[in-house]
């Protein structure tokens, strides 16, 4: 018994872990191309033979052998942790992503409290790498960094409250089945629900946290922590070789979780209507990675398309539009599920 | 005494507790003031471990968002901000004098705690069981419902008050933009 | 064209009809034409309805007024003014105050030399009074005319009040000719070295200061044609050749 | 005169109080660094700012890095030499530098130059003026964090490149003017001959069609950039230059003309003839960073016009005056200034009548442009700093020389 409990936990850790790796390779390689063919480019076209699929491969393996430089300003200890921290924040939310009703590594009763929990764990990491890296570009990243996902953190927060007053429970695979089993006035017919339910009743706090995760993860329009024609590279710009990929791979795959969690609080997740629980454990993973691949692809073209906000401007959008859209949005849904 | 070796999550108590000692040691020692919060943040990463082992999920969860990913985020914001020297400061350490009494106020604390539980409790078994949201929601909203309204009115009467404080002259603001 | 500028007001008149040379082609002239005729010019504050080229005529003669100079000259359309060192800065901003020439474009520094360490020396250094030469070009924004503001420093270090609370633009100009020409502006904001490092030494723009790698390598510096730099060639000309391929 | 009025007492009285509080919670001013080595100073910049927070007390640029000497060096060179060196100034434009030079020295030799090569310069210094106004209206956006107008508008200007590369052989440093024309292609005769045909054949019609393609990608940047609520959000408003202090500061070009002047020299003045073309002279209200954007991209859409119908009218004829084998400028004094896509540059040539000039003072659009930034950027925002740099398009060639 005890044994099957570590095989087990061995297994499901591997697993988030590929998981984790594989849609964070996945997702560079699609901003590359992505990109790419925004600006009427062919971008990477040799690594791996055809279409340059290896190509985030190819670069892993050379942040790998590069030398890490370590700076002598640097205040070594917390230099050396913070990429770990960082990384671990954003690998924890995988934990709890369900891929399929049984196909989840911790079916959490408080999913969506814990996602929101374990990912602000990774500000900390962030503002330990601004400051140690003893070099006032980082440390004013580090500093926009923490005070945008401070800000950012309430509306995200916010945004989910309305999912989870309508869903009635903050288990991720609760929320999964209460979409799928949405009633419309007392009714269940199953095609009514082939358009997510929570993506209209919601649309406002989807929209709401697609803006917040925009932030949460500084990609444009939100990308001032690392404005690279401002602050170099801001929080990262002392980092170099294997300590840079983490960041670099937290970054994507910290993209790839909020499309996972957006995906299954608003879009219903795995579930697809017409389908039995059985299949869903099968058929499940690809109907979630096809919503999450749009949503990333929706995060990559925001990316090529906006400038950048200063920051300024973007705390008044969290504070002044964001938080009390947010809170009506509450009242609202309140008021509705009272009533109906 | 082998009844508890033989419990595999005393282990992981005694370990996390060690854990958490000496990083709240660290705290209180570190002449450098981003180590000491640092050292912090694995206090209380110990602490919601602890929460954990006890089964206390919401706890675990509500310490993370709120401890780690709140109050001291906005420590490091504020040190950061305001000074961030890498590297030691000598006004951070106290004459020996201030320490032995430190020493004392901490150890009579540790005492005046350990010595309540022991006298609540003594060698009786708590059991630990499994606390829902949902029941701490019916709690909090039943039960504690007046409570509850009173700290909340007290936080929005501190938040006004912090925004007072903090707030700049209109004027300047105007002229800033 | 190219004679000397001469020194008397009468003289503009041809001056001013030779400075555009190029256009005396039929559609070339629209700049004389708003000079020269300009009923549509009300701005200025003497329109004559005198003959053609008096109109720049009369004001230069009026910024000359101005000024409170009679130094000065009229030709490629720009007024040049020789002011006292004293009055260097009663008279740019008294031609700043005039309107007409509002538009700071630069301010820069001649080295009159009888003798030159690198390229050619003036036509006649027997006759030359040795100075710096400060101008100051101010130029109007509705037309090509302009006022170029001229005094002299001894080449021994001469100073000069600053115009930097006149012209803000003038503040980079001047900490150029500063370190250029080794002149001191008095009650400039912050005159230190603008491009130099600060412990150059020397004022490079100045005609005695020698071309160092010109000394090392000379001119022409083409490496497939000549030695590499050994301490014989060190003495060729410095102009062994120039191009001419026009 | 004394009376006190007691409100304003209180008001003081209460800043008073509240200061004192903000004193102790005050961030400690930081001395920033930007520069030399910065993504966005285009170059070596290096700007000493001192900034509380994200607000900027004051900065000071320092300039030199890129110091060249090029008016000592132009005391060694003779005229044909010089050519080669000033379009080295502003790089991105190199053509146009070498316009009011030769001018200039045209000038004081009193040559006319055969109206055929004035057509070719006046098309290849507009040419110089859209490439360098591509690169300034893709590369902005890019400073405020959009990476994709940069693409889409370089492809064009590569086009435009191509169309100086292949009238003058050199893409960015043309040396193509001669004192009295342009310098002949080879193998295209003897620069006498009255029908010399120097432009590559099919050139007018190619540029016809470049200047088309090259409307067409003004028009995809005003979509992805000009309508885009971000861009306006970072640029609207921000870095506002008053008309009275540009023209204090001797800001020049479309810097000036976003603060509401027609000032342009391609009007005022007759360097090249300007004057048989219809074009307009766009000017701005605000003098914010949007306006000067705003200006340029507006500015490449004159150019074209201008193009075209110069590509139209181009007469034919000699290319050459006649001059000296060897050039010497007789004695005298002219300054010529030019409107060059950063603005006025002017050479004040000085000759005692040798090979070589004995003074030439070059004035640069940047220099003064660049000279209202610690003006400009005080009590700004840090990421204000990289809109209003960028928005003043300097070239560092160009400020340091």
């Amino acid at each position: 018994m005890i044994v099957n409990f570590w095989v087990t936990l061995g297994i499901k850790m591997a697993l988030v872990l590929g998981v984790m790796l594989v849609g964070a390779l996945v997702s560079i390689f699609g901003e590359l191309k992505i990109s790419a063919h925004m600006q009427s480019r062919i971008g990477p076209y040799f690594a791996g033979g055809r279409w340059g699929w290896a190509q985030p491969l190819a670069d892993g393996l050379k942040f790998i052998q590069k030398e890490e430089i370590i700076p002598d300003t640097v205040d070594v200890r917390v230099f050396k942790l913070a990429p770990y921290v960082v990384l671990m924040g954003t690998m924890a939310i995988y934990v709890v992503i369900p891929f399929g009703p049984d196909m989840v590594a911790g079916n959490l009763d408080l999913g969506v409290f814990y996602v929101l929990a374990i990912s602000s764990i990774s500000t900390v990491g962030v503002l330990m790498a601004g400051w140690s890296s003893g070099n006032k570009y980082s440390l004013m990243g580090g500093l926009r960094a923490a005070a945008q996902l401070i800000a950012y953190e309430l509306p995200l927060v916010l945004a989910v409250v309305g999912v989870v007053i309508l869903a009635g429970t903050l288990s991720l695979n609760g929320i999964v089945e209460a979409q799928a089993q949405w009633q419309w006035f007392g009714v269940t017919p199953e095609w009514l629900n082939v358009i997510p339910p929570y993506l209209i009743l919601q649309a406002v706090g989807f929209a709401i946290f697609l803006t917040a995760s925009l932030a949460e993860l500084s990609r444009t329009p939100f990308d001032m922590p690392i404005a690279e024609s401002e602050l170099v590279m801001g929080y990262l710009t002392e980092y170099s070789g294997l300590r840079f990929t983490m960041f670099f791979l937290g970054e994507y795959a910290g993209m790839v979780a909020l499309a996972a969690i957006a995906s299954t609080l608003f879009l219903g997740g795995y579930w697809l209507p017409f389908v039995s629980d059985d299949l869903l454990n099968f058929i499940g993973p690809v109907v979630l990675i096809t919503k999450i691949a749009l949503l990333v692809f929706l995060f990559i073209w925001m990316r090529w398309t906006f400038p950048r906000l200063r920051e300024d401007q973007l705390q008044q959008l969290a504070w002044r539009i964001l938080i009390p859209v947010a809170l009506a949005n509450i009242v609202v849904t309140a008021v509705l599920k009272v009533v109906f | 005494m082998g009844d508890w070796l033989s419990e595999v999550a005393n282990w992981w108590f005694a370990a996390v507790a060690l854990a958490m000692g000496y990083a709240a040691y660290r705290v209180v020692t570190s002449a450098n003031v981003v180590h000491a919060v640092l050292a912090l943040v694995a206090t209380l990463g110990g602490s919601a471990v602890l929460f954990l082992l006890l089964g206390a999920e919401f706890v675990v969860w509500t310490v993370v968002l709120v401890y780690i990913g709140a109050v001291i985020v906005l420590f490091l914001f504020g040190i950061m901000i305001t000074r961030a020297p890498l590297g030691y400061e000598a006004e951070l350490d106290h004459p020996p004098k201030t320490k032995a009494l430190a020493a004392i106020v901490a150890g009579a604390m540790f005492l005046l705690i350990g010595w309540t539980l022991v006298d609540a409790f003594g060698t009786e078994e708590v059991t630990a069981s499994v606390t829902t949201v949902g029941d701490i929601g019916l709690q909090l909203f039943g039960r504690f419902v007046l409570p509850f309204e009173v700290v909340s009115l007290v936080l929005l009467a501190a938040l006004i008050g912090g925004i007072v404080l903090a707030r700049q002259d209109p004027v300047d603001i105007e002229d800033q933009r | 064209m190219t004679d000397s500028p001469s020194d008397t007001p009468d003289s503009t008149e041809d001056v001013v009809d030779e400075a555009v040379p190029e256009q005396e082609a039929s559609a070339a002239v629209a700049e004389p034409a708003v000079a020269e005729e300009s009923p549509a010019v009300d701005t200025e504050e003497a329109p004559e309805d005198a003959p053609a080229p008096s109109e720049f005529d009369v004001l230069a003669a009026r910024v000359a007024d101005v000024v409170g100079s009679d130094q000065w000259t009229a030709e490629h359309r720009t007024v040049k003014i020789s002011v006292s060192p004293d009055r260097w800065k009663e008279a740019i901003a008294g031609v700043k105050a005039l309107g007409e020439f509002p538009f700071f474009s630069w301010l820069s520094a001649v080295d009159w030399a009888r003798e030159v360490a690198v390229g050619d020396g003036v036509a006649a250094p027997d006759d030359l009074d040795e100075r710096l030469e400060v101008m100051c070009r101010l130029s109007s924004m509705k037309d090509d005319t302009a006022v170029t503001i001229v005094t002299s420093v001894p080449r021994s270090g001469g100073s000069l009040e600053s115009v930097a609370t006149v012209y803000g633009g003038a503040d980079w100009h001047e900490r150029e000719c500063y370190e250029m020409f080794g002149i001191d502006f008095v009650g400039h904001p912050n005159l230190i070295k603008l491009y130099l490092p600060d412990a150059f030494e020397g004022h490079p723009l100045r005609k005695d200061y020698p071309l160092l790698s010109r000394e090392v390598k000379p001119w022409p510096g083409t490496v497939d044609v000549e030695a590499k730099p050994t301490t014989e060639n060190v003495e060729a000309d410095t102009l062994a050749s120039d191009g001419g391929d026009s | 005169m004394t009376t006190i009025n007691p409100i304003t007492d209180v008001a003081t009285a209460m800043h008073l109080s509240e200061a004192s509080v903000s004193v102790e919670l005050e961030t400690p001013d930081m001395t920033l660094n930007i520069g030399p080595q910065h993504p966005s100073t285009h170059g070596v910049l290096r700007l000493v700012a001192q900034v509380d927070g994200e607000r900027i007390l004051s900065v000071e640029p320092v300039i030199g890095y890129m110091h060249r000497g090029y008016e000592k060096l132009a005391e060694v060179r003779t005229y044909a030499q010089i050519t080669a060196l000033v379009n080295r100034i502003d790089w991105v434009s190199g053509f146009a530098n070498e316009i009011p030079f030769i001018v200039a020295a045209e000038r004081l030799m009193g040559v006319e130059v055969p109206e055929r090569a004035q057509y070719i310069r006046l098309i290849l210094t507009e040419l110089a003026r859209i490439s360098s106004h591509l690169i300034f209206t893709s590369s902005y956006p890019l400073e405020i964090g959009a990476a994709t107008p940069l693409m889409h508008a370089l492809r064009e200007r590569e086009r435009v490149l191509e169309l100086l590369e292949g009238v003058t052989g050199g893409r960015f440093h043309p040396n193509f003017n001669r004192i009295g024309g342009v310098k002949p292609a080879a193998g295209s005769g003897s620069q006498t001959r009255k029908d010399v045909q120097d432009l590559p054949a099919g050139f007018l019609a190619e540029t016809r069609e470049a200047m088309q393609r090259v409307l067409d990608v003004c028009d995809d940047l005003d979509t992805l950039v000009t309508g885009n609520e971000i861009f306006r959000a970072r640029t609207v408003g921000v870095g506002v230059i008053p008309l009275d202090k540009g023209i204090d500061y001797g800001v020049s070009g479309p810097n000036l003309r976003a603060s509401g002047t027609n000032f342009d020299l391609r009007k005022h003045t007759d360097y090249l003839p300007y004057d048989r073309f219809e074009f307009e002279i766009p000017a701005g209200t605000n003098g914010d960073c949007f306006d000067r954007y705003l200006m340029r991209l507006e500015e490449i859409r004159e150019a074209c016009k201008i193009i075209i119908q110069a590509v139209d009218s181009i007469p034919s004829g000699p290319l050459q005056a006649k001059v000296p084998k060897i050039i010497k400028v007789p004695a005298g004094e002219v300054y010529v200034r030019a409107e060059n896509p950063k603005g006025e540059m002017g050479y004040h040539l000085i000759s005692e009548g040798g090979r070589m000039p004995y003074r030439l003072k070059i004035r640069t659009a940047s220099f003064s442009n660049l000279s209202v930034l610690p003006w400009l950027l005080e009590d700004t925002l840090v990421p204000d700093i990289i809109a209003i740099l960028g928005s003043l398009d300097f070239v560092l060639g160009d400020v340091d020389r």
